[in-house]
């Protein structure tokens, strides 16, 4: 087997996975060709991350570092989850093979994407609320 | 490896125990090197002509026809750069197709670096050679035209005999990639025209390391690898004496059982593809109907990755391949769905499962009962489906 | 053939035991194909890395640096025509030797057919390779050094850490072919210093069909075998396994026991040479008297021929070999002997004993028993002789 | 064992090895570079070759073809012997290898030069006895 434990156990018991109906920031990232595809789904409540969950169609990799980051993620506050990496992820699954690191990357991607777009969302409250102020 | 249900035939297959038995005499008692002129290399000499014939004869060939190559893929790119370099002065365009193994589209590719033109024939939706656009192409340039005899991941079967007489009325070599079919469906050279043909030895219970290059007499090629007198100065390289024994009663074999194995293969396809396109939505069959090899089922389900059904399949001791960029090196799915007109995403969910001499409907039913809730499962976690269809 | 006395190690070796033994599973029981994703696949996979560590062990080489082959021929191959046309557009010269193995000479002939410039450097008496002749020939067109570590005929060891030093001052890609020194004499890349070097697991106690080449990093080389994604991109052909494990358990065997087996075949050699040019007159033994290796004696028998030799050696059980024209399938005799000044005729009284494993002082005493009265029984039927000298 | 069991016979026990002392005819073929030469006396009495001794340096066939030559010829008439060709010594020794049929050619020639060798001489004896004469 080329994965490690860590990452099959997260592939064949992925954490977090589905949708979020009214998350406060989506984030979709991957490539069709390349065949990973990710959409993370993120509630944030006085910039804590209370609930995250992911849709991925992807390899064993992907699923699992989907699973990885959400786990790694849920609770903490933006700031925090913006420093964690796509090595972080990996490591945390005990390695990934050198042909699936960007995988890893993928998920860092994937929960940067939902940040930016909660940040978005938030802009466009505030100035949603300063025009009805 | 207890229970596996071995369903990758097409990859490699067991080394049949009976080839195994004939092989070890020949590692440390008659382990002679047959060039040299002693008893004991006389005895591993002969041990290698017996198996050139038996590989003659499974495909109606004359023992001085047959090279042995160290695998399948030696036996390409000896075949294609081999006629391709013997036969420069006369042109320097190669025709071959979008769906070839990459043992031969690669060899293409780098002849195209040598300054060699290639054209690379399309193929339809089941694969099949498009006759009209290969009849296009040829020009006076033409040396060879190298196109597979069954494909490896979907398993259509392509028109040889009529790309051969394509190719004999404009006076070009034929090669035929036949690393899929000999063993497996009657192969005969003189019936396809061919003036080269390829096969391996572990793609039909014969032994890893071990392939031939049929080469018609009179045919103009170029050694691949030089050195000593070996192979009629046609392969150069001490003998793999006990890997070429195998490929002879590989060979025996092969002559002895196919064709009911065939039958057997094609029953056990049959219910496998039935069995699946009944118990899960949105499958696609992929391949010609037909003209399809008796034992290759190849699908796409939509919404789901291939890796991820074969690391699943695998949990369940169940062994598969697939067509997903994210099972081999490459960054690109399958090159032989996309060139049958298939999306990169479809071609990312698909499945390959090769059927071979130790399966049983037992397998087969256990594939069918595993699978759907794989499916279900994997679906569960995709962005995609039916409502928000992407694929 | 119970009671074979072998004395022909330099063309094969029998496999031994315990490399059969470990390749035995990966028949039909760890058969899966290494680039598969399933467990059995990863079981063979596994087995692959540990055996090119091995290797790599072996060699002081790191293992990304390793790449499997089908033989030492394909190395050769691989090595001279990858590197050449790899930086063809750097130059088109390449200097090997008059004495290298057909595997590198007929590769390099065939370079010059493809509008390559070789230079094949002399030898002295005893083999050596002329180093100011080497430095003489080097352009700033030459591209490649391939010079052989140890000769396969006479035994005689090359200067490679001299010749490496000169290719690296001149900024070009050094090969040796190691074929007959891996195993028998330390092999040490880094002590070598060369960029490329070849093996072959016949040679020693590996099986046959299946070799290596180095590869040192950062080395500018074109695949010879294009195709699938194997061996890091660099061979292509699915992997020969239970050779890949084999190549790997010799290369232990040979960690574990050159050190001893090389003292060993020097006493056989030297009893041997002792007692054959004790008990027969006019022998010449061919090589270098010290930079030779320990496991190879080479004569020349004046007034008969080789072949002659070898079967009547071969009716009392000894099998050895000869560089006569007789014993292979040119017409010319041993163009390794023709380069050490040796004329024709007494070329083609060569004898060569290559001594093994499984040798004892007792297998050469017989031969320096039933020796003497073969070369007297020649003699006889012999138009030479003393009083006729014509050699 | 490439050569058939004839060939190893003949190659053990060569029939007619070495010299004649006063042979009528004498015939050295073959090329030191190809690695055989053969010497072949023969003792003619009317017109009938009634000894035949052969000196051979070469391989196993070089030897088997020499004495089976000479086997041949022996007793035969001058006439007779002329009209043995390498095809006949080959197949009298059960087949050759094809890389070997060389040596077949070399007995043929053999015999050849020293029938030729004999016929000068003879020439010779009459020329010198009519000067004689
Ligand atoms: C020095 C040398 N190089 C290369 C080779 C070729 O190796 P192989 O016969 O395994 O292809 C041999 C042996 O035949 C050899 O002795
Ligand atoms: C159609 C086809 N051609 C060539 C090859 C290459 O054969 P091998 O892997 O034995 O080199 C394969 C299998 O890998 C194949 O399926």
């Amino acid at each position: 087997m080329m994965y490690s434990e860590k990452v099959m156990e997260h592939f064949m018991n992925p954490r977090n996975v589905g949708e979020i109906e009214d998350a406060d920031g989506v984030g979709q990232v991957g490539n069709p060709v390349c065949g990973d595809i990710m959409t993370i789904y993120i509630k944030v409540k006085d910039d804590v991350i209370t609930d995250i969950k992911f849709k991925t169609f992807g390899c064993g990799a992907a699923i699992a570092t989907s699973s990885m980051v959400t786990e790694l993620v849920k609770g903490k506050t933006i700031e925090e989850a913006l420093t964690i990496t796509n090595r972080d992820v990996a490591e945390e699954l005990e390695g990934l093979p050198p042909l699936k690191m960007h995988c890893s990357l993928l998920a860092e991607e994937g929960l940067k994407a939902a940040i930016e777009d909660y940040k978005k969302k938030q802009e466009r409250k505030i100035r949603d609320s300063r025009i009805q102020g | 490896m207890g229970n596996l249900i071995y369903l990758d035939h097409n990859a490699t297959t067991p080394t049949d125990p009976r080839v195994v038995d004939a092989m070890l005499p020949y590692f440390n008692i008659l382990y002679g090197n047959p060039s040299s002129i002693y008893s004991l290399a006389g005895e591993a000499a002969k041990a290698k002509e017996a198996a050139r014939e038996s590989v003659a004869k499974l495909l109606n060939a004359k023992p001085q026809e047959i090279v042995f190559t160290g695998c399948g893929t030696e036996a390409d790119n000896f075949a294609v750069k081999g006629v391709a370099f013997a036969n420069r002065a006369k042109g320097n365009h190669v025709i071959t197709s979008k769906i070839e193994h990459h043992a031969v589209l690669n060899a293409c590719k780098w002849l195209e670096k040598q300054g060699f033109d290639v054209s690379y024939i399309s193929v339809d939706k089941y694969g099949g050679l498009d006759l009209d656009e290969l009849k296009g192409s040829i020009t006076d340039k033409t040396v060879l035209i190298t196109i597979m005899h069954a494909n490896n991941e979907v398993g259509t079967i392509e028109p040889i005999k009529e790309i051969t007489g394509i190719a004999k009325d404009n006076g070009i070599y034929m090669h035929t990639d036949a690393v899929q079919t000999v063993g497996k469906i009657p192969v005969d050279v003189n019936e396809l025209g061919v003036d080269l043909l390829s096969l391996s030895g572990h793609k039909f219970y014969g032994p890893k390391g071990v392939g031939a290059l049929f080469i018609r007499k009179g045919t103009k090629i170029d050694s691949l690898l030089h050195g000593g007198h070996h192979e009629g100065l046609r392969r150069a390289g001490t003998e793999n004496v006990p890997g070429i024994v195998g490929l002879g009663v590989a060979c025996e074999l092969a002559m002895e059982e196919r064709e009911e194995e065939e039958k057997k293969l094609e029953a056990l396809r049959d219910r496998l593809e039935e069995g699946i396109t009944r118990s899960i939505d949105d499958v696609i069959v992929n391949g010609h109907p037909k003209m399809r090899l008796s034992g290759t089922l190849n699908i796409c389900i939509k919404y789901v990755e291939g890796e991820s059904m074969l690391l699943q399949l695998d949990h369940e001791g169940i062994a598969a391949s697939s067509g997903s960029a994210c099972t081999s090196g490459s960054l690109e799915p399958s090159h032989v769905l996309r060139a049958m007109g298939i999306s990169p995403i479809l071609a990312h969910g698909s499945l390959r499962f090769s059927m071979g001499r130790g399966n049983t409907a037992r397998d087969i039913d256990k594939v069918i009962e595993v699978l759907p809730p794989i499916v279900s499962r994997l679906r569960e976690m995709s962005p995609f489906g039916k409502d928000k269809e992407k694929n």
